[in-house]
């Protein structure tokens, strides 16, 4: 399966997603230029963390009207696979692709950690590799991972178990009901805080992200995606 | 221009005064020049000599610095010192002072200080891997320095962050000199191979100058001579350097790009006093002159002057040289990287930077004048009268704690050695996933993916040590800052410093500094660590208060096996081994309490002199320190400073979660 | 040309950190009869347009598209 | 009880790389006709006063002392 990652101006983990994919599949990923339209040839598709376009305004506000996020939809609409970290998750948002906004971090500042994360469901295409509940170390680092929405979005949320990660330790940005990552209806888009691609080396405090990313191409095969 | 004041009235009215420059000066200025100096002319002239950009009052003094070695690939004299890893991989790196606009506004002058020194290192050709901060506030039971701290935080923060560079490393003090004088000092590393080395050298007669990067507007008219005047509260408080970390993190990737094409001649950032300090510094690198004309600088704000054009600060701007010929090339690179790139004139080989403002000519100084014939000052030094004061003190005078535990408590408590987790957490520090020692250790250690091969870096200060003894307190900051690198299992290698002083002015003040160089000098000779690049920030001094003595070196050391990396975190099981010289004779233990946070913090005296340090057995120390870590014999490290053997125990015992 | 002031404030029920905040400072500088504090952004927007009306339709336009982010924001335009 | 509003905005001739940010994405949407963007803050203040004046009178100083940074901002009370 062939993988993209977007890269806009302003982003910064581009190439750490490059080199995390890399390490952890041995396949190259292409680094797409926020211009290009067109992502049909990709099974799947990272929006990776960083501040595009500076995240003036609001984190993500300006990214969501990038070509690229014409092929993002379209991806997202024909059942194949899409990744938003940190700022991806935040552009996502932006695009309506998927429910609720980010405010400020509730104590106004940014915060860079390893936190505990837990996965509330492995049924999906990037948490097979997971157990259920299990506790993950994962790094975070952001201003605005505040997640809001109103209590009805919130409660369909829940109920239709579509709350994939949740912060386990203490609430670093006082996010509702503690929500670190969800999942789309259909479950082929994921929105996430927490930066996997920093979690890929003993030597960084973490390996825990491995487990996502290898997730991600084994559901590439099991679907024939492109 | 019609309102500027005539050379008549500059020299009737002294007006070079408003510019920082004296009359002796100015009339050096007239006497190179060959005629009185007009307004524009005199503003070049009051930038280049300003104490910022010529390092007058300390050029003498710095002489003294070893600067040499097999390790060293660019020493002091270009935009950041570069140092060979092995491997053909090198780095880059420089530290700067903002400490006069941080008082002012504290967000952006912390947040254009990162933004500055960012660009001394890519524009040397290398990707910046890392940034690290050393700050000095007042003490912290006051709101307005809470206030300070914070700020200041989050600008470092609200810019390292947006660029993506990670914030790794740093210190944080609080002393009673700072309170109306913050030091705001910023490192930055930056990762290459040997061939990418570029240098600011505007080189090849007829080859387009180019302004690349944001558009000038009036930020910051006269930074440099505003950083040299004395008091910050009472300067011109216009003009505030606003940063744009989005847009250098584009003028990042546009550089780099540009630079590997090739076709780079010589690239310089416009730090203080703009585009005539990297004009006029290329041109003299090169010994030649440049023609430019500032009509066609792409500017923000409109009717702005020449005056105004040459002086500006305005952020995210570099200068470059193009081979002939190979303008189209950069327009193209910064075209789609939608920053703007105007040739606004040419090299010369007639020494002279030339001024236009639409083709008529504004200002013609010879590049010697501006650049080598600053004045050079030799000032009068004197050893402060306080010192014997402090050296009176007797350990013996001083009353034995009932409570060690209680001491200890106390010493924990203190600002300068209380964790900092609050500070450090608000910088994104694991950006571009190479951190593998994270803040809080001795040293941070960046791992260059793909490779064995880390780097590690720190930044470390004398304390109160410089102030009872100079000399002393140069040697130590030199010895602490590699000995933090040991501690993680680093062989150092060279190092940069920021040398904030009060009023050279003032024989004392001089007096610290030469000794703090000297100082400085000798523990780099022995441990082998040559100064590479670095920073003068002189006049740090408010309703007459100089600032203690402040030289802040920032440490760069190689890991050559990242598997082979300590911290302070120790484990249960391990066996604590104290390295260094025996206990000092009975009765001799004063010698190690002279301006210790324990004579402070639980008797509230600064006395007593600096303790002794035999750098040799310094050398020999870390040595066998680094072998013993090299070896995996060591499981955790860490130096014995601040607060002595008792606080360096408690430390470990807090990484490591566990008692001994 | 006409300048439009934009007021993009946070929905009520939504929480304002940075307003609780600075509340709280006002308190400890001595306002004592400070009440709440909500804060929001004010974007002042020059533009061509033939005439009034048409310059607050667009700039409502923009505010929908970019300016204010309708999950947790409203926003009032002013025409200056 | 008194609410009134302050706008916090950057003085001229200070850089605001945020409005120059939006007015770019803004001419990328097809608005060209915009000319300028400056971003700034508009702070409601809900405060217990005896009359009017004393409450405009009480948020000009709370500006003075917190609201704006004198070196850069400016700000304009406007009593709703």
């Amino acid at each position: 399966m062939r993988v993209a990652v977007i890269q806009f101006p302003g982003s910064n983990c581009d190439m750490d997603t490059v080199l995390a994919l890399r390490d952890v599949t041995g396949a190259e990923p292409d680094l797409v230029w926020h211009g290009q339209r067109d992502l049909s040839d990709y099974g799947a598709i990272f929006l990776p963390g960083g501040f595009s376009y500076g995240d003036y305004l609001r984190a993500g506000a300006i990214a969501r009207f990038a070509e690229a996020m014409d092929g993002v939809r379209r991806a997202a609409e024909d059942g194949r696979l899409v990744i938003g970290i940190c700022n991806g998750f935040q552009i996502l948002l932006e695009a309506g692709l998927l429910p609720g906004a980010m405010l400020h971090n509730d104590h106004l500042q940014f915060r860079c950690a390893i936190v505990p994360v837990r996965v509330e469901r492995t049924d999906t295409p990037f948490t097979s590799g997971y157990a259920q509940g299990q506790v993950l170390r994962l790094p975070i680092a952001h201003g605005e991972g505040n997640y809001y929405a109103d209590g009805e979005t919130l409660e369909a949320l829940e109920r239709n178990r579509r709350v994939v990660f949740r912060y386990a330790g203490e609430n670093p940005n006082g996010s509702r009901n503690a929500i670190a990552g969800i999942v789309n209806e259909a479950g082929n888009v994921l929105g996430m805080m927490p930066h996997p691609e920093r979690a890929v080396h003993r030597l960084l405090g973490s390996e825990d992200g491995r487990a996502l990313i290898a997730a991600i191409l084994q559901a590439g095969r099991e679907r024939q995606l492109v | 221009m019609s309102n500027e004041p005539t050379a008549d009235r500059i020299e009737a009215e002294a007006l070079y005064r408003d510019l920082g420059m004296t009359g002796e000066e100015y009339r050096r200025a007239a006497e190179l020049l060959g005629r009185r100096p007009n307004w524009v002319e005199l503003g070049l002239f009051s930038v280049m000599w300003s104490e910022h950009c010529s390092y007058k009052s300390s050029r003498r003094v710095l002489r003294r610095f070893p600067t040499k070695g097999p390790q060293v690939l660019q020493g002091p004299g270009e935009n950041a010192g570069v140092v060979d890893i092995g491997d053909g991989l090198a780095v880059a790196f420089k530290m700067e002072s903002h400490n006069h606009p941080s008082a002012i506004e504290p967000y952006q002058g912390a947040a254009t200080g990162v933004g500055g020194i960012i660009r001394d290192v890519f524009t040397m050709g290398a990707r910046p891997i890392a940034l690290l901060d050393s700050l000095r506030f007042g003490p912290p039971d006051d709101a307005r320095q809470r206030y300070l701290l914070r700020e200041v935080v989050a600008g470092i923060a609200g810019y390292g962050n947006a660029i993506g560079i990670p914030t790794v490393g740093g210190e944080v003090k609080f002393a009673e000199s700072y309170r109306h004088n913050p030091l705001v000092n910023a490192m930055c590393v930056g990762l290459m191979r040997h061939e990418d080395l570029a240098r600011g050298t505007a080189r090849g007669v007829g080859n387009p100058v180019m302004v690349v990067g944001a558009r000038t507007g009036r930020d910051g008219i006269h930074g440099a001579t505003f950083a040299s005047a004395e008091d910050p509260l009472e300067k011109e408080r216009s003009a505030v350097q606003v940063g744009d970390p989005f847009m250098e993190k584009l003028l990042v990737e546009a550089c780099l790009e540009l630079i590997a094409t090739g076709a780079v001649v010589g690239i310089q950032d416009m730090g203080a006093a703009g585009l005539t300090s990297s004009g006029a510094e290329m041109a003299s690198r090169a010994g030649s002159g440049l023609d430019i004309d500032v009509a066609l600088v792409p500017r923000r704000e409109t009717g702005m002057t020449p005056y105004e054009v040459m002086l500006s600060e305005s952020q995210e701007r570099m200068l470059v040289v193009m081979e002939r010929g190979k303008e189209s090339v950069a327009e193209e690179i910064f075209r789609k990287w939608g920053l703007e790139a105007a040739v606004i004139g040419r090299v010369t080989d007639d020494g002279m930077l030339r001024v236009r403002d639409g083709g008529r000519v504004v200002a013609e100084v010879p590049v010697r004048a501006l650049v080598d014939e600053a004045p050079v000052y030799e000032r009068p030094a004197r050893e402060p009268e306080e010192l014997r004061a402090f050296r009176a003190w007797r350990w013996e005078e001083t009353p034995r704690p009932q409570r060690l535990d209680e001491a200890l408590l106390t010493l924990l408590g203190s600002p300068d050695l209380a964790d900092k987790e609050w500070v450090w957490r608000q910088y994104d520090h694991m950006v571009q996933a190479s951190t593998a020692v994270r803040p809080g250790a001795d040293a941070a250690v960046i791992w260059i993916r793909g490779t064995r091969k880390g780097v590690a870096l720190c930044t470390d200060g004398p304390g109160r040590y410089a102030r009872l003894n100079p000399l002393a307190g140069g040697m130590h900051a030199v010895a602490e800052a590699a000995r933090n690198l040991v501690c993680v299992g680093a062989r150092p290698l060279a190092i940069t410093d920021c040398l904030n002083f009060g009023n050279p002015e003032k024989p004392e003040v001089f007096y610290q500094f030469r000794q703090a160089v000297e100082g400085m000098s000798r523990a780099c000779e022995v441990l082998g660590t040559p100064v590479v690049s670095g920073n003068v920030s002189f006049y740090n001094e408010s309703k007459g208060v100089d600032i203690d003595p402040t030289p802040i070196v920032g440490a760069v050391g190689v890991v050559d096996d990242v598997e082979r990396i300590c911290t302070p975190a120790w484990r249960p099981g391990l066996t604590v081994i104290l390295v260094g010289p025996g206990a000092p004779a009975s009765g001799e233990e004063g010698a190690w309490l002279g301006g210790s946070e324990y004579l402070l913090r639980v008797h509230g005296r600064l006395a007593g002199d600096a303790p002794p340090l035999d750098l040799e057995m310094e050398r020999r120390v870390q040595a066998l320190c680094l072998e013993a870590i090299r070896r995996g014999w060591a499981a955790a490290a860490h130096d014995v400073s601040e607060g002595g053997l008792a606080v360096a125990l408690a430390e470990m015992a807090i990484a490591g979660g566990v008692g001994a | 040309m006409y300048r439009a002031r934009v007021y993009v404030t946070l929905k009520a029920g939504v929480l304002d950190p940075q307003g609780g905040a600075v509340e709280r400072a006002l308190h400890a500088l001595g306002y004592a009869e400070v009440r709440g504090v909500r804060i929001g952004k004010a974007i002042e927007v020059t533009l061509a347009a033939p005439d009034a009306e048409t310059a607050r339709r667009r700039v409502e336009e923009m505010c929908r598209e970019l300016l204010a982010n309708p999950v947790m924001e409203t926003f009032e335009v002013e025409a200056v």
